[in-house]
């Protein structure tokens, strides 16, 4: 990292990450909730409404079943700290937030896996069968996304000899020759898969069912009310939008803040939420036209995004 | 090509009880429908103040699965014997400060149910009612423009 | 100095079983149990001292053993595991002074789990193969009696002892011909000459050594396919000895491998190393698959022993492959990684067997179905189990993580590379690592959120209290370490390096932590395990106080939603059963658990079930298909071979002769 | 004593031991092949007295003495009056016959001296030359064990065997120190009391004790 950067500019971009992010994520569902409507021909909720539900949820009662231990209320309160953390210190504007040489990819996914753990610890906390099974899909969905995303990384860190976000964008920023490679074509695919299956989404996952049977992130939340409610919607839409601005950075890493200055930061942030408002739209007309997968076809999905991920790898053996 | 939202009259004047709730949601209203009897013509309508025509989700209303993410209950149908008791716990387990919508003529007064062996009440015997919807079945267009009058849109 | 010290450890080793065989009851436990502590004390200081010095600790007497005498030489690898096996001796022996469950009370027991303890200690310092053996086959007999103390009371422990006696022994003869082997093709017994000589030895004498010395470690280890008495005597072991042999026994295995694969042998041809991964993947995936479904909490523990023993073994794999195709930095990295993880592996799996046997004890059955809301009742026990768990899943704040990274980091820097057998071997690792990682994390999702989290499902566990003192002093210091180690690794670092150095005997020129952060010299990117735990927390606490400061109204105490039903009991809970079973479902035809149904029906009409019982059960593939068939051959030999002894005297006699002529025909 | 008859003499005796040896294969009955034992005992004996004289060793003259006094007289008595029951009847139906034991008998002297050659050579004196003949007389001794039914040819064989090994340690180390000799007699005496308590006791217990009646024994 250059050492241009001064103290000041790095912890701005830090917090101005963490902004964008805790902003950025119920806007980005009130956006991809607006776009799902227009295509079912409705006119549908503001774009606002998710902040609009969640300043009414943080007014709201706490209540929490009698025998649970002090896990439960602490599992939400994690989920989204380790958000945070990643929000803070990975690459979404500029390639050098604060504590940026630390940002490892490896690092990435295992903070957001102590996320969903807390979560399941959470929601098996209750003691209720919703909760028993709503944990036991999302830690097996978790399970079994793992590989996938690890060898999908272990294809993007190869070209960039090393897995730190921001020196793999950096690389990718100047050899653009590479985001054309199969390799790289492939690994995204992976990506978005992965992405699908951890944040719930379509086809994996139906976050608007009411059937509980059919739930499978929705289940693990059902006891929570109130504040504790707001901070897992909100961290679910925080990991959808950081998730989205890796992919966006990691796979058209153009207009991303390379230099201190708020001109840069201020290019930076219009290119990030223009890309990532384009892959969320993208997300959400792809969600209207795909029905939810049986819970047991999903492992086969994403047995074909760990095959894809090895490709990738081996790819890079072939292909220069 | 798409058909155009039906216009829903503004709610007009509202009882105290459900302007203070209205200032508290601010256009944000999630209630859990609770069927405590009912014979399903309410429920009918219910489904269709959701489909593009009434479009009840453009003023923030909607629909949750769980009581405890609600802010309310939807209740329809008179109170039978059997749904008593669950009703009770439902709106136990919303969250406090909670409301009660009474959709259709049974779940104000029982309707033609009215003395049956199995009915135990209105809905108002068994929870507290803050709004209630009058009809057999209610117009959809009513029953949003109630629900706007809850969530102040 | 250090060599008094090794010499005070043995004596102190001995003089606790000693004690414990003499002193009357009172006093036995404690008597023996401070007196190993003692010793482990002196060897923990002796292994610090030479990981810091560097230069050997020497003992040598010719006087206790025949052939070449007994003789000790701790070098700075054997070190790291004395270090080891000495801090998680003194917990499991403080983790002692409370336990009193198991038979380990008796004179017996209090004699042999010093002498247990001691060999833990020696076995790495051993320096010529008959210390070595004998230090070996010590050890193993020691931790058999011990697994053997619970017998009258359980009849399972015995079939357990069987299979643990048969496996270890078989293990120690493939090693001791894989040593006897090297000694005598080399011409001395000492470590240090057989790796000078050992490099101009036949390649078949080498790799013949070395595939036995795999085999005879690997069983120790428990790596797959010679894993299966692991799951069946670790459970029936008492607490505090599940504990030592999960934690430390199973390190002498890599301890053994490495040192005969790199340090006798000075690393082989790439196949080796190859073979060393694919055992390792195996494990990994097979113990993490059977431990992710198991319901019994011990035996879910072991098997996630022969799932991280596979880890460590693929980065073993890794590093000799390195080193075999000339990367000798990058072999040094792996190597360092998986020593770590061995030390890592050693803390929080310590931590973890220690109070499953607290929960046994409180609650009188570690079978995960019938556990249960322990986190309240157990109010210490509990949050250290929950520590162990995270740290095993490899979560952030804590040590697993940083092992988990840096085997992750010694793969992906293998890539881009021309060698065929690197580039493919090493994805895949990273697959299997990768698989590994989320069905660990899965696992104690499962045995914490079951065990500990919500209802209980059994009387035992609801009037589970908390232990005593000493048993969460023992796992709670274990899972302080854990603790520490995620955030400071730099502790340990630096002395794995030169450990790994010594036995790899190439030192690598850049460190590998930098103050707080640890990563590969000469490439962009770090890790600060440390500042990722302390964002962790600032966020952590800035989050709970932000919900504080939104909603002051107390939290109101409810019933669980159960849409509105009326009762809420344990049993509509999930159980470890349950919340396996979609993994069941999907790898089906690698565990293919069996699952028989038996209905029986009213009198009256057959179509009337009166009662229903399914029984699941899932059996260990390797057992069934390749511990069952042998079982049947050797039944059929045996009985075969009872035929020839028909009770004639003649016969035996002739037998006799028939030997003698032999006997004098060879010789002639 | 001079070389050349000290050579001729120790053959003669350890000649005479073997030749007791094959005897005791030839005979069918009990009584005379107790008496040829005792011959084999003495011939033992003369061994050892022929080594101290060559050697003026006393400890082997003493440890001489105890070989004939317990192996050439004591032993035979006690078998004479342990058989005394069956003492007419003779070895009705040997496990091998008598010509199958004789070329036996042949083959392994014939063994015994392919294999004793090396020793021979290794030891290098002119006792040593005769170790094949210690090996012969332990080899027959064994076969007699395998191939007799009677309990008492047992206890000859047994005899025979640990007359082999006294020849062969008597000639080997050219001196057998007295203690061992005196030890080793006395575990003989000791084994052969035991034996014949055993066979007597089976004599009562089945009347005619044939050892292959005993098969049914087994689980």
């Amino acid at each position: 990292m250059n050492s241009s950067w001064s103290y000041v500019s790095i912890a701005a971009v830090s917090l101005l990450q963490v902004m964008l992010v805790l902003l950025g994520g119920p806007l980005l569902l009130g956006l991809m909730r607006k776009v799902r409507c227009r295509m079912e021909g409705r006119v549908g909720p503001p774009i606002r409404q998710p902040l609009l539900d969640l300043r009414k949820l943080a007014g709201r009662e706490r209540t929490r079943p009698e025998h649970t231990s002090w896990v439960f209320p602490l599992a939400p309160v994690v989920l989204v700290a380790t958000t945070l953390v990643v929000a803070a210190i990975a690459p979404l504007l500029a390639t050098n937030p604060a504590f940026g040489w630390s940002a490892d990819l490896f690092a990435v996914v295992f903070l957001f896996l102590l996320g969903s753990v807390s979560l399941a610890l959470g929601a098996l906390d209750t003691g209720t069968a919703f909760g028993g099974m709503g944990a036991s899909r999302a830690m097996t969905i978790g399970a079994l996304a793992e590989p996938a995303l690890l060898v999908a990384i272990l294809a993007l860190s190869v070209p960039a000899h090393s897995s730190n976000l921001p020196a793999i964008i950096t690389r990718s920023l100047a050899h653009p020759a590479w985001l054309a490679t199969p390799q790289r074509v492939l690994a995204l695919v992976a990506f978005v898969i992965v992405i699908i299956a951890e944040s719930g989404r379509l086809p994996v996952d139906n976050p608007s069912t009411h059937l509980e049977l059919t739930m499978i992130h929705e289940a693990m939340v059902l006891e929570y009310a109130g504040p504790d409610l707001a901070l897992v919607k909100l961290a679910e839409s925080m990991r959808l939008v950081v998730l989205l601005t890796l992919l966006a950075d990691l796979f058209i890493p153009w207009g991303i803040a390379t230099a201190p200055g708020p001109s840069h930061l201020a290019v930076a942030l219009v290119a990030t939420v223009g890309k990532v408002a384009l892959l969320g739209v993208a997300l959400a007309a792809f969600e209207v036209t795909v029905a939810k997968l049986r819970l047991f076809r999903v492992p086969e999905l994403l047995a074909g995004a760990f095959v894809l991920a090895i490709l990738a790898v081996l790819s890079a053996l072939v292909v220069p | 090509m798409r058909a155009r939202p039906a216009e829903v009259a503004d709610p007009g004047d509202v009882s105290p009880g459900v302007q203070s709730a209205a200032q508290r949601l601010r256009g944000s209203l999630q209630l859990r429908h609770v069927d405590a009897g009912s014979c399903n013509g309410c429920e009918m309508e219910i489904a269709s103040i959701f489909s593009p025509v009434y479009d009840a989700e453009r003023f923030g209303i909607r629909l949750e699965a769980s009581p405890r993410h609600a802010d309310g209950l939807l209740v329809t149908g008179p109170v039978t014997r059997n749904m008593a008791e669950p009703l009770r716990k439902t709106f136990e387990a919303v969250p406090r400060p909670r409301i009660v919508v009474a959709v259709g003529d049974c779940a104000r007064d029982c309707g033609v149910f009215r003395g049956a062996y199995g009915v135990e009440g209105a809905v108002s015997d068994v929870v507290p009612v803050d709004l209630e919807v009058p009809g057999c079945p209610p117009d959809p267009a009513a029953i949003v423009r109630a629900l706007r009058g809850l969530a102040g849109t | 100095m250090t060599p008094a010290l090794l010499v005070a450890t043995a004596l102190a080793g001995l003089a606790a079983s000693l004690a414990g065989a003499v002193t009357p009851d009172r006093l036995r436990i404690r008597v023996s149990t401070s007196l190993t502590i003692g010793a482990c004390g002196c060897a923990l200081i002796a292994g610090i001292n030479i990981l810091h010095s560097g230069h050997p600790a020497v003992v040598h007497t010719t006087a206790l053993m025949p052939l070449s005498g007994f003789s000790l030489a701790l070098d700075r690898f054997g070190a790291l595991f004395v270090v080891i096996s000495a801090v998680v001796g003194i917990c499991a022996l403080v983790f002692r002074l409370g336990y009193i469950g198991h038979g380990l009370g008796s004179r017996t027991a209090s004699c042999i789990l010093p002498l247990f303890v001691t060999t833990l200690l020696l076995v790495p310092a051993a320096s010529n193969v008959t210390t070595f053996l004998f230090l070996w086959e010590l050890m193993a007999i020691t931790s058999l009696l011990l697994v053997l103390t619970d017998h009258a009371h359980r009849g399972e422990v015995q079939v357990a002892a069987q299979w643990y006696a048969v496996m270890t022994q078989l293990g120690a003869a493939a090693l001791i011909l894989g040593l006897v082997l090297l000694a005598t093709r080399t011409g001395s017994q000492s470590f240090a000459v057989i790796a000078l000589r050992s490099a101009h030895l036949p390649t078949w004498v080498r790799s013949t050594a070395f595939v036995l010395a795999l085999v005879g470690f690997g069983s120790k280890a428990g790596a797959v396919p010679l894993h299966v008495w692991l799951p069946r005597a670790h459970p029936e072991a008492p607490g505090p000895v599940s504990a030592l042999m999960s934690a430390a026994m199973v390190n002498l295995g890599v301890y053994g491998i490495v040192r005969v694969g790199m340090g006798l042998l000075g690393g082989g041809p790439t196949w080796w190393w190859l073979l060393v991964m694919f055992l390792g993947a195996l494990s990994a995936m097979f113990g993490s698959l059977h431990s992710a479904t198991s319901r019994d909490l011990k035996r879910l523990l072991a098997y996630s022993t022969t799932d991280n023993v596979g880890l460590m073994l693929l980065g073993v794999g890794a590093s000799g492959l390195f080193a075999s195709t000339g990367h000798r930095a990058l072999a040094v990295v792996a190597l360092v990684a998986a020593l770590l993880h061995v030390v890592f592996h050693a803390v929080f799996k310590g931590s973890l067997f220690l109070s499953a046997s607290s929960v046994q004890q409180a609650t009188g059955s570690t079978d995960l179905d019938g556990l249960g809301g322990l986190l309240q009742r157990m109010p210490v026990s509990g949050p250290i189990f929950l520590v162990g768990g995270l740290a095993i899943a490899a979560l952030p704040p804590f040590c697993g993580f940083v092992s988990e990274w840096l085997l992750l980091q010694s793969m992906l820097h293998g890539l881009p590379s021309s060698d065929v057998a690197i580039a493919v071997a090493m994805p895949i690792g990273v697959g299997v690592l990768a698989l590994t990682g989320g069905l660990t994390a899965f696992t104690f999702a499962k045995a914490i959120g079951i065990g500990l989290l919500g209802l209980p499902r059994t009387d035992g566990a609801e009037r589970a209290t908390e232990v005593r003192r000493p048993m969460w002093v023992g796992a709670g210091l274990l899972a302080l370490l854990c603790l520490v180690f995620g955030v400071a690794p730099f502790l340990v670092i630096p002395a794995v390096v030169d450990a790994a150095g010594v036995v790899t005997r190439f030192h690598s020129a850049g460190a590998l932590t930098h103050g707080w952060q640890i990563g590969l010299p000469g490439v962009p990117g770090m890790l600060a395990p440390g500042l990722l735990a302390l964002g962790l927390l600032v966020c952590t606490g800035l989050v709970a106080l932000a919900r504080g400061l939104v909603r002051r109204s107390p939290v109101r105490l409810t019933e669980a939603w159960g849409c509105g039903r009326e009762l809420q009991t344990a049993r509509m809970e999930y159980t470890a059963t349950s919340f396996g079973e979609p993994l069941t479902r999907v790898f089906e035809d690698v565990l293919n658990p069996s699952r028989d149904i038996d209905a029986s029906h009213i009198a009256e009409s057959r179509y009337y079930t009166e009662a229903a019982v399914i029984h699941t059960s899932l059996e260990d593939a390797f057992e069934r298909h390749l511990y069952r068939p042998a079982d049947r051959g050797f039944q059929r030999w045996g009985a075969l071979a009872r035929r020839v002894p028909n009770g004639s005297v003649h016969r035996y006699l002739a037998f006799g002769l028939v030997a003698l002529i032999i006997v004098l025909v060879v010789l002639a | 004593m001079n070389g050349s008859s000290y050579s001729s003499a120790l053959t003669l005796a350890a000649g005479a031991v073997l030749v007791c040896a094959v005897a005791i294969l030839w005979l069918a009955s009990i009584r005379s092949v107790i008496k040829m034992v005792a011959t084999q005992g003495i011939a033992l004996g003369l061994v050892a007295v022929v080594l101290g004289v060559h050697l003026r060793d006393a400890g082997l003259l003493a440890a001489a003495a105890v070989v004939i006094a317990v192996k050439g007289v004591a032993i035979p008595l006690l078998l004479g009056r342990a058989s005394g029951g069956d003492s007419g009847s003779r070895e009705s139906r040997p496990l091998v016959n008598v010509p199958a034991s004789l070329v036996a008998s042949a083959a392994l002297i014939v063994l015994a001296f392919v294999t004793g050659r090396s020793v021979a050579r290794f030891v290098g004196t002119t006792a040593g030359a005769l170790v094949p003949i210690g090996l012969a007389t332990l080899l027959i001794g064994f076969f007699v064990l395998v191939a007799r039914r009677r309990p008492t040819f047992q206890i000859v064989g047994l005899l025979m065997v640990d007359n082999g090994i006294a020849l062969t340690a008597f000639l080997c180390t050219a001196g057998f120190p007295f203690l061992i000799e005196l030890g080793v007699s006395f575990d003989v005496l000791l084994g052969v009391v035991v034996l014949m308590v055993l066979s007597q006791r089976l004599r009562i217990e089945f009347g005619d004790i044939d050892l292959d009646e005993l098969r049914e024994l087994h689980d």
